[in-house]
């Protein structure tokens, strides 16, 4: 248990879809590698089953989705469903970007994309300071459901 | 001169494969096409349109624009004309056309039609066909060119162009470095050949298509000198296949003085490379992307922002500009978002258009600078192929880091240099790579990175870099720390 | 040097007059006022702001704004300075106190409480008095100044200043000429005087309170050289009287290289005259205002002369930018829209912080130019005066026409002058009337003139000047001919 | 009869109430006069009373109010009624300029106006080409009015 908590958080980074914003991508991989994460960055133009398949050989805690296009609404929708398929149905899924066509308001994108099963939703200009905590909380929580559930 | 055209047999050969790779692709009728484009009235002609601007010394206004559905991207790009006072028109084309996803982009059409608003974020032009597209350009009487991002645009270039599209953007390296993850740059090229190849088959035919390599590359703090040696090489590639009217681009940095020496510097470039490798009449014009970065999200700033770019694209003698909008933070603008945008740069392009060009010593000298940077890439490039071959050059640069995007996707790119903002906001470059650029040249970008590091009191570094990328959106030129 | 102070025995035998003019005048305590004032934090006194930002090399912002009832006020402020993050505020007084109209003021102010909204065009300071005044600048935490346009400004300083507002703009000749009818100059400096020696009086109490000439005139066309003259007269009338923080004044002629010109010439002379006159500790800043002509009625186009203001502002490194709104066209702007042009003049200024100020030969050429221009008009207005008296100099000077405002409906103005931009867009002189300038410079006017006349195909003529007047308000600098 | 038709078009001008922008006023003198209108310039800072008395004096066809301050509403309130009493109650009266506080919808600006007894309300931008002949029409409708009375 002492051994499992020393585990690096491990995250699954990547811009989805047919998406080749990098930039952001480059940023996201080098602030979360600083802060000491494990980030295995798949980059630009990644399927669904990518990033499934890099967060189950990973053992992954999060899967981070950017999109910058404003496709989100079509290349997002499943992945939830498709987690739930190949067994990692509890994984932390995070989404941000630019995520629909057009300047929406966020409080509404946010629910569509919660509904979509995404744990938490962001907008372009999110403060990663203030996010890494998040994240740290949502994954020690998670690390501490699925220890309980195996006692 | 070597002739490096694609052979009449080559080209058809690959053009019966293009037309089939989609069921749209068997309306191209290419005798009819010719037939239709030297009917279009000169003023819809872009590369006239281009020269006639440039010649005259105006700078002309163009937006990004493009919707799922054919009806809609009507009423979007006559807004634009009307209500924008735009010059010239695009039609941007969604992202699942760009990597040829036709099935994809069929989808997003029909979502679109269900949801009546468009969820693609551009002009599917392949799936509605050349009846359809030809529906958009006769619709409109500014000429019209094809926007995108496409590693491999054959299709989309014979559907556009057979529907009276009079100008297409992109080329092998700047609509695969920035666009793609794994395209093989040498793949890339041979499909814009085939693209080139094309426009110059239409202008042995009489009708004059303008062709314009993606200046901004990945638009995020890009050195002019790279920038630079990509839309040479380009507009050479371009050149070699028969395009005539050209038009190279560069994307704002934000400091005024390098935006002007840039322009001067592309220019100048051009000619010389153009006509050392034999072009003599190359119709030769420039466009001046405003800033590609991110954005304030508020409007107030934004507008801020675009007039800036309007003011340096001027200021530069830009041929066009590229415009952006107040919405510019939050995606793809509202037509009334992309036309406030157009009207606060025609106000400021307007006022200026007066006044001389900007011209100071600080100006002369960095033009100089870019002047040898730029030749100092071209030269290590061509240095690795034989006969000067700029397809040759520009795939073995790129393997040898020569030349290097800042925060490409692909991995054709060596991503090996990082550039930051010096002291008065110059794009200078951190991180090297193999740019083969003279020590001196070398130690003098040092040096002005080292001068801002200490006006901030701290070393240069990474972190430097990240807040120069957000600085412009939270409202400064400089990423200092607060 | 000439001892002209205002005796302390003259300025009190006015002051009692000038208190018993209406009510709220016996509120004026100067004792507690000058307690008052030296309570107040060093960041809350407009001087102290202004030279900061001048030896630091920043460009500051401030918007104008007025409302009739104090709280309505308070509100539009404090908004300002929170959601327009302006660096100094306003507190603009409505027209009925700039011309003593009490009676009139306070009928606005009833009309607004009856109709819940301002109807008048500024803040009647005198009718509300010093207690409510005072509620102003202390719910506030930046610097506020009185700005107006009053002949006879005597009771609005006193009871403005004895609230604790630490700026106050205008002078003899800049808010009667443009602002009055026939009000004799001769009074008008006079109650000027008065004013000066107020702050003169703060200032040995060790208070510094700033002063500002009001630049622009009638902000319509008005050549650098008219408004440069005006400026060093109305300062040498305030150093005169003790005043030591002075920031000189120059409203935009749209130009660039003469409007940076014109910033450089304007600190130039002032040294110059300044330190001649003897006067050698003077805090001198500089302000630039925003284009003050007519404006386009899009509010899109609206922001693009708002930031063609602020670049030409800061590169010609004024030390503060009057901003405006997007509503100008239309008046009064709400106070969102006022925050909006000020954040859009913020990310322009911010962005051109980090680099130079502009420099080239044209700029050199043109504040060589400007300087010549100057010295002229000033030199030939202390020619008619003994001992270089500033009152005699400019009482004569416009008698005489050796001032000419263009456009003022002041009739102590000769009104024979009338101006027009040349073929790039420079302010140029069509008719000089008694101006004394050199042949050579006239010769220099009339050609730049002809060369436009020739580039437009029509002969000089006023219709030109009106063309040039509406020419931003439609979309351009030069009022060509459709 | 014949004469009175040759006189020529009579016209006040002046800037009302305490206003002293004085560019546009004398725009409208130099271009009514270029017109052929015989033009009685008050210039700025006029007073109701001023206005009255200059159109009785110079038996003028019609008044051409401005107002760019924003007092508009103040200054121009009681005009036509004070028109009424000093006997001239059908002369034609215009007003134009910014002639309230702030950004209002002209509509709203116009039917105000209208109702204090202005017979034309303009924006100020109003192309001065197509208000001359406005202006001719109206002073030519007002003489035939009042040749027909005598009569």
């Amino acid at each position: 248990m002492a051994q499992q908590e020393k585990r690096p958080y491990t995250i699954v980074l990547g811009v989805i879809g047919f998406d080749c914003h990098s930039v952001g991508n480059k940023i996201l991989d080098a602030y979360f590698t600083e802060q000491g994460f494990k980030v295995i960055n798949l980059g630009v133009m990644v399927s669904q089953d990518d990033f499934i398949s890099a967060a189950i050989e990973s053992a992954a805690d999060a899967i981070l989705v950017s999109s910058l296009y404003g496709h989100g609404e079509i290349d997002c929708d499943g992945l939830r469903g498709r987690c739930i398929e190949r067994g990692i149905g509890d994984i932390i899924l995070w989404v941000g970007g630019n995520l629909v066509v057009g300047k929406k308001d966020f409080t509404e994108v946010e629910a569509k994309f919660r509904a979509m099963g995404f744990d938490r939703v962001f907008p372009p200009d999110t403060d990663l300071d203030k996010t890494v905590q998040e994240l740290i909380e949502d994954i020690e929580k998670r690390r501490q459901k699925k220890a309980e559930e195996k006692h | 001169m070597i002739d490096r055209k694609m052979s009449r047999e080559q080209f058809e050969t690959q053009r019966k494969e293009v037309l089939q790779s989609w069921p749209t692709g068997a309306e191209v009728d290419f005798d009819a096409a010719i037939a239709l484009q030297r009917s279009i009235p000169k003023e819809k002609n872009f590369a006239h349109a281009m020269i006639q601007a440039e010649r005259e010394g105006r700078t002309l206004l163009q937006p990004r624009a493009g919707v799922a559905l054919v009806d809609e991207h009507i009423r979007l790009l006559k807004y634009l004309e009307t209500e924008g006072e735009a010059d010239l028109l695009p039609t941007t084309i969604d992202a699942y056309t760009r990597q040829n996803r036709y099935t994809e982009a069929a989808k997003g059409i029909e979502k679109s039609q269900a949801a009546g608003t468009s969820l693609l974020n551009g002009f599917p032009a392949v799936n509605h066909g050349v009846a359809e597209c030809r529906r958009v350009t006769e619709a409109v009487s500014k000429p019209v060119q094809v926007r995108h991002g496409t590693p491999d645009a054959r299709l989309l270039a014979e559907i556009t162009l057979a529907a009276e599209f009079t100008a297409f953007e992109g080329g092998g390296i700047s609509y695969n470095i920035p666009y793609a993850k794994n395209v093989p740059l040498r793949s890339s090229i041979q499909y814009w050949k085939y693209v080139d190849r094309l426009v110059g088959l239409y202008e042995e035919a009489g009708v004059r298509i303008n062709r314009e390599p993606f200046g901004p590359l990945t638009g995020t703090l890009v050195p002019p000198c790279v920038s630079h040696a990509v839309a040479i090489l380009e507009g050479l590639l371009a050149l070699e296949q028969g395009v005539v009217s050209l038009t190279l681009g560069y994307g704002q940095c934000g400091n005024l003085v390098q935006d002007v020496a840039a322009i001067i510097s592309l220019r100048n470039l051009a000619q010389a490379y153009f006509s050392e490798a034999g072009f003599e009449n190359v119709e030769l014009t420039t466009v001046f992307h405003q800033w590609m970065g991110g954005f304030p999200e508020d409007e107030a700033k934004a507008f801020g922002v675009i007039s800036w770019g309007s003011v340096a694209g001027r200021l530069a003698g830009a041929t066009k500009i590229i415009v952006k909008s107040p919405h510019e933070a939050m995606g793809i603008p509202t037509k009334e978002a992309n036309a406030q945008g157009l009207r606060t740069s025609r106000q400021i392009v307007n006022m200026l258009s007066d006044q001389g060009m900007l011209d100071s010593q600080a100006v002369q000298r960095e033009v100089a600078l870019i002047l040898r940077e730029t030749r100092a890439i071209l030269e290590g490039a061509f240095a690795l192929s034989s006969g000067r071959d700029p397809e040759e050059a520009a795939v073995r640069a790129f393997e040898a880091g020569i030349i290097d995007v800042p925060f490409a996707p692909s991995n054709q790119n060596q991503g090996k240099i990082l550039p930051m903002r010096d002291n008065e906001g110059f794009v200078r470059i951190f991180k090297a790579g193999a740019l083969p650029l003279p020590q001196d040249v070398l130690d003098f970008h040092r040096e002005r990175l080292e001068d801002r590091a200490k006006a901030e009191g701290r070393i240069v570094s990474l972190r430097m870099v990240t807040d120069d990328i957000y600085a412009i959106g939270k409202g400064r030129l400089v990423g200092r720390p607060q």
